[in-house]
């Protein structure tokens, strides 16, 4: 559970010494006393030699292991930061915590080897000046590498599609309102603001290929954004309007395949519409399907007495699985204007059958998902009840319960999502 | 057809500002309205309060939210007080604030997004600013005041119906503290 | 409940109407409906006029009463500032938030009309350029009305004495660490800091007077500085020793009453030595006695398995009403050694009779106390325990149980202390 | 007379490094060590682990304390581990650190105060640094690793034994994350 890799020691001045590497010291110790047990098995306690003096150490700092596809970067609005979890360890412990001032948010290089932060500080705390700032960290040892001042950005509970990273690491995405709705795009090699994207009406942004993202906008349409090379402002081209706010909105946890442009965009209800985003032209939706009838049962509707399973949760409701194409999405039973409600299931869907796989009972109502993206993926569902929240750990493939420990944090974000 | 009168009446609202009609240009304008708009005008509150209406409207005959059918109007510091009906944070109400009222030294932010909420007392719907107040940091007072209700509450591409956002543009910082629910006027 | 009197509409363009002011709407529409009810008492209900259409809001801004003897101000580590709170409500609502940095603390004018709370911001939130500031609040609209640049000053776990204010309201003794052991002192009416008073091997401040402070030494001295009014840099004259802080310890939250410079220093083992700290004198200590003794107990001694009833707790362990020379001390049973444990009762001593006037058991195991100055005063008790934390309030006269609720802090200030 | 080895031998180490022994001298000292030493000298350390002595000091007799008592040295990110016998924070082995070390990205502060702890396996004392990890906020990974023990802990004015302080002079910022407990040497 120790980490225990020494990449900076507290002053150079100290001698090394051959035991600044810490590793196996208690093991070290233990096998001594087990060798002396052996040797002299029939020995008296007190006649083994005495214990040797436990070495001094030299305090160091930890770094990551590099990070595998089951990584997981939890936070919640008073955690400072998210928390580093491996999916895999036996007990989910924290290996480190990515500092993200409140109301920030995060985004991953496809590998998680450089980490995101968009956020928003003030010179005296609450108070002052206002400085909207894109930090970087190393992945490992999460040492800020740089901080690109940036135009602005939007406060607001932590979701999907309001800070992105391109699949390649180059172009960051950052969701404003002020003075309208815009996109700001950061270069993230040049550490360079391009032209930012006013998209009056729409919001998110929803990365695709090298430089183009995808908006959804509040007339029912989906828009497409190529960011073009030459640093001249990008123009949005629109879908026709698929859906209706009024009635029936698309969430905003609504997915995209960041690298095929492959999106499922699902409403309050349920009905999810396909689509396909590509560099220069307007996105294509495709023939809607529903949640509900691809589990078998009747078709949802709007009704504020209208008890159904729902989607819905309070950040990341709908997680895709790429390879498979399989779409995860929390569950509730409940009227309509319940989406935000926490997740009592976990439905599996396979995107292409439009047929549902599996549902997954949660132990504990969960306000968010996420999910792996290597081939024995991984499901995390979050509570978020402050220090009481529970993190768990399920198997994508099955849906056993593998996993679960206290954690406070209702949004996470995994590598290549 | 869900229930989406407060949508509906919030761009008749904006409507009534917006010189042009278009949708795009509507929502345009929201972006700016968030940002300069003094809070929302007060035009449909004089319509409603300046001459009391002969008769109240007939009890809406389509089906309550389970807010609407739980909610109670004696307690504005509790999450199921009838104008709570969507918002998401604390009341600010549990600290030292009031509905309509922010507490000593935060900052009322004079944008905010708009709620519709039925008033047991009088079956009428009214329309809820529910603006935030800023400059400090959250307020920890009393754990049971943080509320998340979702009656007719919108995603973020209809940000005037949303209710994640930070409303505190236009304010002196983004820090958020609290948020109250002003009534505004009547729904319909 | 509501604070309800408008001090800043949100917008001067409002016309005003006659409604702006809404303390009484719902009464009034309560008295209208009784009235309609009274005179038609056989009226059938549907027969009524409709009840009138609820009139719009205009929000506002709450200000604080006149701060009472009865003020009280709850911080705890992540409160983000003091809640403020009347001991006499019913409900003990918070009234209001000072906003507090993380580490900062807060002190009062004598009558808690002006706020002031030494804090430290980094410009980027837990890093960048550091700024150490004394902010200045009014204390009916926690304004922040100025902002002092200060030298530095300690960070640490709230306690007594690190940052105070003279009687007069006009002096600010801020505790620093570095680069040495010293006190900043900041001229409040001036807006201008003083030079710094260097007291190596001593720390805190213990205000009294205009102009005097004392400090504990580790070497087992009071010091007492009398700061120059030429603006000249002070000097400390010291006590001879008379306690050893290798072995019993004073406790940081030995009190003072700052009018008449009279002091009560305790140590870990509930030894009080009266002191008495006056301009231009070295102090003058006491002949010491027990709270143990003053009990009617044995006398208490140093032995980690020794266990008796020992003062101790997380911040304010001691508190003084000063007309009445009562001391208040959280108290629990413990070996030595358990000097921060949460006290279970609260000894009320007469300071001048050196006797034991009550025990008061409390319902929570209590971090720390606080005592009202006024003729009726009351004893806070905070048991922090995070969102789980209670405030007992308690008549300090009889022992009484007045009221309490949830709320999150350990440490509270009261005016007058 | 309490077990006051820990600030006894705490003096020791000062005046090792100090060429006068005033008391006020030395105090005064210790103000300036907090910023300048790189954290405490290796002295006793070498000195303990060097050679290895010939047999473990007797057993002491003297009274253990509570938390001597029911100290365990299996699991270090627990608050009743051996060495948190005077720790006064969240441990850093709940937030990716360890015993010694701090959790990624965390700066170690060069300087700590030193406790002395009681090791139940060979029944030596050894002195404990509790060095805290800036520039992060406060690591909320788990509650349950928040601690407050307090053998042999002291005061403000004998900042060296004191752990209310947060021990991050000398690092590039005084935000606290959590505390480590690095053994130093023996403490006799």
């Amino acid at each position: 559970m120790m980490q225990t890799t020494v990449i900076r020691p507290v002053s150079a001045r100290h001698r090394p010494t051959p035991l600044r590497r810490l590793p196996g010291m208690r093991a070290t110790l233990w096998t001594l006393a087990l060798l002396a047990a052996a040797a002299n098995s029939d020995s008296r306690a007190e006649t083994q030699p005495p214990p040797p003096v436990l070495p001094a150490e030299t305090s160091d700092v930890a770094v990551l292991p590099p990070a595998g596809p089951h990584r997981l970067f939890v936070m919640g609005w008073t955690t400072g930061g998210a928390n580093v979890v491996d999916g895999d360890s036996k007990d989910l412990s924290v290996l480190g915590l990515v500092p993200i001032s409140e109301g920030g948010l995060l985004a991953l290089s496809h590998d998680a080897d450089r980490i995101f932060v968009a956020e928003t500080f003030y010179s005296h705390g609450n108070r002052g000046t206002r400085e909207d700032v894109l930090s970087i960290y190393d992945g490992r040892s999460l040492a800020l590498l740089e901080e690109i001042p940036i135009p602005g950005r939007l406060q607001v509970v932590a979701k999907p599609h309001v800070f992105e990273v391109s699949e390649d690491g180059r172009l960051a995405y950052v969701y404003d309102m002020v003075p309208t709705s815009s996109v700001h795009v950061i270069d993230l090699q040049e550490a360079k603001v391009l032209p930012s994207v006013y998209l009056p009406g729409c919001a998110l942004a929803f990365p695709y290929g090298p430089r183009g993202f995808g908006t959804i906008c509040g007339d029912g349409t989906v828009g497409a954004v190529q960011v073009p090379e030459s640093g001249a402002t990008a123009k949005a081209v629109f879908s026709k309007p698929f859906f209706d706010a009024n009635s029936d909105p698309l969430f905003e946890s609504s997915v995209i395949d960041k690298s095929s442009g492959e999106a499922w965009f699902m409403t309050f209800t349920g009905k999810v519409f396909p689509a396909h985003l590509a560099a220069g032209a307007a996105p294509v939706i495709g023939k809607p399907w529903s949640v509900s009838e691809a589990a078998g049962l009747p078709p949802v509707g709007t009704g504020v007495q209208e008890l159904a399973w729902r989607p819905g949760g309070g950040g990341r409701v709908l997680a895709l699985h790429r390879a498979t194409k399989r779409l995860f999405v929390l569950m509730h039973p409940g009227n309509y204007w319940t989406h935000k409600v926490a997740g009592t299931e976990v439905w599996v869907l396979d995107a292409t059958r439009q047929a549902l796989i599996r549902r997954i009972r949660l132990e504990a109502p969960a306000r968010g998902i996420a999910v792996s993206q290597d081939a024995s993926p991984l499901l995390y569902a979050m509570s978020d009840e402050g220090s009481e929240g529970e993190l768990a750990v399920i198997d994508a493939s099955t849906g056993e319960k593998l996993r679960k420990r206290k954690l406070p944090g209702g949004f996470a974000w995994v590598p290549g999502d | 057809m869900p229930d989406s009168s407060g949508d509906r009446l919030t761009e008749r609202l904006l409507r009534a500002l917006a010189r042009r009609t278009s949708r795009r240009s509507l929502l345009t304008r929201i972006g700016v309205l968030l940002v300069a708009a003094p809070a929302f005008p007060l035009l449909p509150v004089s319509r409603g309060f300046a001459a009391p209406q002969a008769a109240p409207p007939a009890k809406s005959p389509k089906p309550m939210t389970d807010f609407e059918r739980n909610a109670q109007t004696k307690d504005p510091a509790r999450c199921d007080y009838w104008r709570h009906c969507a918002i998401d944070g604390v009341i600010c109400g549990c600290c030292g604030g009031g509905i309509h009222t922010c507490p000593p030294g935060a900052d009322p932010s004079p944008t905010s997004w708009i709620g519709t909420c039925l008033n047991p007392d009088d079956g009428r719907s009214y329309l809820i600013a529910y603006r935030d107040c800023c400059g400090k940091s959250l307020c920890t007072a009393d754990k049971s005041c943080m509320c998340d209700s979702t009656d007719r509450e919108m995603p973020i591409y209809r940000p005037s119906g949303d209710n994640d956002i930070i409303w505190c543009f236009g304010g002196s910082s983004m820090a958020y503290h609290c948020s109250t629910a002003a009534l505004v006027g009547l729904a319909n």
